[in-house]
């Protein structure tokens, strides 16, 4: 039950603009897509929610309160690539959250503690269907496994906030279905607010309580330097098209609400 | 203020005349002397000659093994008080410039001659030149590792070089080496030395007292021609990595001065005199005297007579024969 | 079927010939160079027949010495075997460590990075007389030669590999609480271990050329210090055996090392085999 | 704000400061071992006051010899490079033309690999007298030497970057009707020259290594040659000038070798920045 | 116009059977997608029709005849990624396609001879857009402009079958629609005969004359050894939703027409 407010923030890369003016509230648990063309800063914008990278203007607050400087346990995070440790075993690799936590010396639970520790990681596994693979390594995995034991790793610190970039664009479609599923069960169970970055459209607005569009309003060539791109389209999808709990607010969307958008998604790429 | 010390340390390297001091140390000679005295010697092997001279030089031994040349130009020039405890011997041959399918020294002008720059090598060639009223610019000097100077020679490409032994016995048993000079022409200039760094003896002579006393009790076993005697020139043989008769062929070529009092006349006589002389001239003639050194007067060297070669304020190598002479009493 | 040749695989058979092809060349010109000269000189040590080869060896390998009742090949294989493993475990060691703290930590980075980039060019047999002196003639001495040889070239490939983590390993670790010290000690270290043992294959040659060096100047056993000293006789009958010996040694470490990096890190090798 | 430390950079200037700092130490830790040692003895020749290393160099790179007229430090200079680049150059065209055919074709592969294998593992220095024999003791041999000791090295590392090259580039170059000498000389060659850049430059230190044991063998000039023969007589003096030099030589190959890359080879030092 | 007979294909990798009983006729000018779950095969099947692996057992004849042992000028691909060279420039790389042919010996051309080749090559890179971008490297190209750079070097050769594997994963939706548009342009004025992998079902049912599904009929762990992918399901769109030529027959499909498959598919991943 998270909000998170960003106020005008700017990002430049060596005097070139990439995102500028982007503001947005976002109420509490809610599933933000991001969508927008390649090179246009979204993963700039979640590599700022997360404090790896600081806004050259503008600030982002979490429940009113000002980012920390570095990365903490209360935003997750799960990337399309790299997002495991591959020197760790399925359980290790959820195990490791609460070691770090419990074992400031160490990094490294024992005896009694440890098993404690490992029961709840083999739930947490067991509850993205990994429970029969605790011993593999992350490399012995397809990548819908690796994707879900990247979600698990997340969870099990609670987050409050958690971040996705583009996690299932290597996935076939019936991993990507199941993966989706699991997904939406997790938010609603963990009230968390999540940020998905997605090319995929369908995606975006079948997961998406709310689809949010970065570009570039002005993209001519001798633009691309001095302008970046910013939210051009913030469409809430509403009707929620499954259940929400009562004590839900429906998430704020500036834009038109659209009535199927979710269920019948414009096939990318089909206009010809 | 005068350093008492119990501790020492003594380097030598493989050379024919210093192969007693790895005997010596193998056989509990030089701890015997050394108990009696109260002290301890460690005694430690270098591959490199060079080496061992400059880890004496820098203070990291008390005592080392070097010719008479090498000793006034690394540590006397740098500075090191530096005393020739022990005269062992004299190359007597040992030493010897060989050509390649020629048998006359002349031919050698105009050659390439591969040796240890800067070495004894170095010194008898110009030594062996001035006999024939030549210089050293009437050759090329290539600089060669005396490690890799046997298979250097069986190159095509070499054709000349002065060296030492062993090295000249295996050059010498080669098919078309002949020995055009040696250092048997020029007796007593190279002379092979127990150096001890002056101000450790001086302020512990019993350190002298037994070094000497060790190197001449091996020295006895050494010249005799008992079983005892066989043996220890074997395993000097064995040592230097040849066999019985290597060494003792190496010995022919070799001046030992088995007695104490052997080694105390040659300190005394004039001829040390003249020989330093000469060596130090050809130091400074190839600015080992230090650079900017303006003649070859500027480090002192001083003989058992009390007579001072050079700066007598800048002595920095003397010969000595009081521990020679002390053996030499007690052997008596 | 005509085929173009990189796409010509040899079969079984003729793969293991072929592989047999350039020992056997390199056999049949030592024996033509061999039986030349020793037709000229029957007595010529450069290059000994295989009967004087194996003589040699068999002396070294298996008779006592007389002098020191030791039987040589072990004795001095022993001697260089302790040296260059202590020099390569404290290369490793250091190497390890400093290059994660450089690569992992920017003001490391900012201290260290161009100090290890001038370090890294100074020929270390052009110091030697240096190092003698500071490190005196012992062991130490010779495992320091083979420490300040080595240690510049893993500590580069080190700090190189930490750099290489992606980016997003980090920002995991640190979205997961760890800290800079729990981040080095789960993270880093456990994933540059495997990588450290790549380094240190390659810088295996190196090491042995800086202990023959090492056992050159200053010492009284050892592999180098044979063949070294043999060298002023050529006697080539065992210096040969030596130096096949050496490489063999060098093949089995380097095999070794192999072997351990499958056995303990097989995430790795998977992880690589699927690049 | 606290931070990590991983997550803390030193400001522009503290980065610099900090940079200087490990040399500035090496500096006093010379000045105070220095002086300590001419305070006993004034003429010690080990660690030398800066004011005799400077006149030792200029008298090196500035005054004429006496017995030869030539300035010395350029001499060297000149005969050092000329042996380490021609090295440098046969053993990189070597390794990439072996290393290349041995990568691409299945049949080099089976008859080269095994060898190469072996053949790296003999430490060079331990064949001295038998490389004398093949290559006589003038610069032949030095550059032999070189080329010996950094070749398979540089092969081994060059067999391995063809093998990389994904799968896809040699399927694609058949389907556009190459022949195995056009994808040699068209998509191989090209795109390893930059990566057999990156391998010069790892071979560099060892290069090096091998030119200075070379000029201690035997010659009558070069920087190694000038470094052994005064090591006879410990004149630190003029070592430490000429190693300082020798450093600086390296580094500056090793700069120039790495912006011949960027400059030659754009394509490649982007793409690697992409990855 | 070229068709291709798929005869009783197996593969096996160290006895592990990956694909078994694939047989298929292929009608000339057809657009085959070819779908299925990672790992099933698809990828290997089509390094089979290059040459670039060799069947276990069975034959693939094209135009009735026995394939070569290698790859071979007449069959063009365009893979994922690593499908441009790297050290080429945009008009190198299509070049050098047409130098291979006429220079045996040094794969380069000069002179007029160059100027003409150099013609052609830039005609065809105008034709996929890339006019203005001759002199850069591919690191310089975005995602969409290599993939438009891969095909353009395929089409040069004027190969009789081209084989895209994944061509378009990478790209985002703008881009990949715009592809859509030239691949189909070019596939209908070249008449050549189209094998394409995808993930994506709306890309197979939208490009697709014909789509044919891989899988394995027995998945359980103890069956995975020894049993392979095959062909499960062989769809012919037909009508085809754009217009053919006259003189073209429809692609032969074993199984049921779809109706509207094409313009209406399935949501991947929408079922829940
Ligand atoms: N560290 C950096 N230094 C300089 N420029 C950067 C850096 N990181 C990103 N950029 C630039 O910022 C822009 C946005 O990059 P970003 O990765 O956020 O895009 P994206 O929307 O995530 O694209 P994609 O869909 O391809 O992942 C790009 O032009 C990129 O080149
Ligand atoms: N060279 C090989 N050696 C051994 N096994 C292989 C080899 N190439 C592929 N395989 C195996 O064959 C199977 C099919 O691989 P393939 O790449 O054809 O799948 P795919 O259908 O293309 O999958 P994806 O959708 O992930 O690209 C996989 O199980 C793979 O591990
Ligand atoms: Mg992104
Ligand atoms: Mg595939």
């Amino acid at each position: 039950m998270t909000a998170v407010s960003v106020q005008n923030l700017w990002k430049e890369y060596d005097g070139r603009v990439v995102l500028e003016h982007v503001s947005l509230e976002v109420a509490p648990h809610s599933f933000i897509a991001l969508v927008g063309p390649s090179g246009c800063g979204k993963s700039t914008f979640l590599r700022m929610l997360l404090s790896a990278e600081t806004p050259t203007r503008g600030q982002i607050l979490v429940d009113g309160e000002q980012l920390p400087g570095e990365p903490t346990a209360d935003r997750g995070v799960v990337f399309q690539r790299y997002s495991v440790f591959p020197h760790l075993t399925v359980l290790e690799n959820v195990l490791i959250g609460l070691e770090f936590a419990a074992s400031p010396l160490l990094g490294k639970l024992f005896g009694k503690a440890r098993r404690k520790a490992r029961e709840e990681a083999a739930g947490m596994l067991a509850a993205v269907g990994l429970g029969d693979f605790l011993a593999l390594y992350p490399s012995q995995l397809s990548g819908g496994m690796q994707q879900r034991l990247a979600i698990a790793q997340a969870l099990i610190k609670r987050p409050r906030v958690l971040l996705l970039d583009e996690p299932f664009g290597a996935l076939d479609p019936g991993i990507r279905a199941e993966i989706h599923v699991l997904m939406l069960k997790l938010w609603r169970e963990t009230r968390m607010t999540v940020f998905m970055v997605t090319h995929d459209l369908s995606e975006a607005f079948h997961l998406g309580t709310r689809v949010i569009a970065f570009d570039r309003p002005r993209n001519r060539p001798e633009e691309r330097e001095r302008y970046g791109a910013t939210i051009t389209h913030d469409l809430a999808i509403w009707p929620p098209k499954y259940p929400v709990a009562d004590n839900e607010t429906p998430p704020g969307g500036t834009t038109r609400p659209l009535d199927d958008a979710g269920a019948q998604p414009g096939r990318p790429g089909a206009g010809q | 203020s005068a350093e008492k010390k119990t501790e020492f340390k003594l380097a030598w390297s493989i050379y024919v005349g210093w192969m007693p001091w790895g005997w010596a140390a193998d056989h509990g000679i030089v701890k015997k002397w050394a108990d009696k005295y109260g002290i301890k010697i460690d005694v430690v092997q270098f591959n490199d000659y060079i080496e061992s001279i400059n880890q004496y030089t820098a203070g990291a031994y008390d005592a080392v093994t070097a010719t008479n040349m090498d000793t006034l130009a690394i540590p006397a020039v740098g500075g090191v008080d530096t005393t020739a405890l022990i005269v062992g011997d004299f190359s007597n041959g040992n030493d010897a410039v060989i050509l390649k399918d020629k048998s006359k020294l002349s031919d050698i002008i105009g050659q390439k001659v591969n040796l240890v720059e800067l070495s004894v090598s170095h010194y008898l060639l110009a030594r062996a030149l001035e006999s024939i009223g030549k210089s050293e610019k009437d050759v090329t000097v290539v600089n060669t590792s005396d490690a890799d100077m046997v298979a250097a020679w069986n190159t095509p490409d070499v054709s000349a070089v002065v060296t030492w032994n062993p090295l000249v016995a295996e050059i010498m048993a080669t098919p078309k080496a002949h020995k055009v000079f040696d250092s048997s022409q020029i007796p007593g200039e190279i002379i092979d030395l127990t150096v001890v760094n002056t101000k450790t003896l001086h302020d512990n002579p019993n350190f002298g007292r037994a070094l000497t006393g060790a190197w001449y009790e091996t020295m006895a076993i050494m010249a005799s021609d008992t079983p005892e005697g066989k043996e220890a020139r074997e395993a000097m043989g064995k040592a230097s990595e040849t066999d019985l008769a290597g060494y003792e062929m190496q010995l022919a070529s070799t001046k030992m001065f088995y007695q104490p009092a052997q080694g105390v006349e040659f300190a005394m006589s004039g001829s040390l005199h003249k020989t330093m002389d000469s060596v130090r001239k050809f130091l400074f003639a190839h600015g080992l005297l230090g650079q900017g050194a303006p003649s070859a007067d500027v480090v002192g060297i001083a003989f058992p007579d009390g007579k001072v070669l050079g700066d007598k304020n800048n002595v920095k190598l003397r010969f000595t024969a009081a521990f020679m002479n002390e053996a030499a009493q007690a052997g008596k | 079927m005509h085929r173009r040749l990189i796409n010509a695989y040899p079969s079984r058979g003729a793969s293991l010939l072929l592989s047999a092809l350039p020992f056997l060349l390199i056999l049949l010109a030592y024996l033509a160079g061999s039986e030349a000269r020793l037709a000229v000189n029957p007595n010529d040590k450069l290059l000994p027949a295989f009967s004087s080869i194996g003589a040699g060896f068999s002396r070294m390998a298996f008779e006592a010495d007389k002098r020191t009742g030791d039987v040589l090949l072990w004795v001095d294989t022993a001697a260089s075997l302790a040296r260059l493993l202590a020099g390569l475990a404290i290369a490793t060691v250091t190497a390890g460590l400093l290059g994660i703290a450089v690569g992992l930590l920017p003001y490391m980075r900012s201290t260290f990075s161009g100090f290890i980039a001038v370090v890294a060019m100074i020929p270390p047999l052009s110091v030697l007389p240096i190092l003698f002196i500071i490190f005196g003639l012992g062991e130490t001495a010779k495992v320091a030669l083979i420490v300040i040889g080595i240690t510049p070239m893993i500590l580069r490939d080190m700090i190189l590999r930490v750099e290489e983590l992606p980016r997003e390993i980090m920002v995991k670790a640190q979205t997961l609480g760890a800290s800079t010290w729990q981040i080095a000690l789960r993270v880093v270290v456990p994933q540059m271990l495997p990588r450290l043992i790549d380094s240190l294959r390659l810088s295996l040659g190196a090491a042995w050329l800086f202990l023959i060096a090492a056992e050159a100047i200053a010492s009284q056993s050892g592999l180098g210090y044979r063949i070294f000293l043999l060298r002023r006789y050529l006697a080539m009958d065992v210096i040969l055996p030596y130096v096949a010996w050496i490489t063999l040694l060098a093949f089995l470490l380097d095999y070794g090392l192999r072997l351990l990096q499958a056995r303990a890190f097989p995430w790795f090798v998977e992880g690589r085999k699927q690049r």
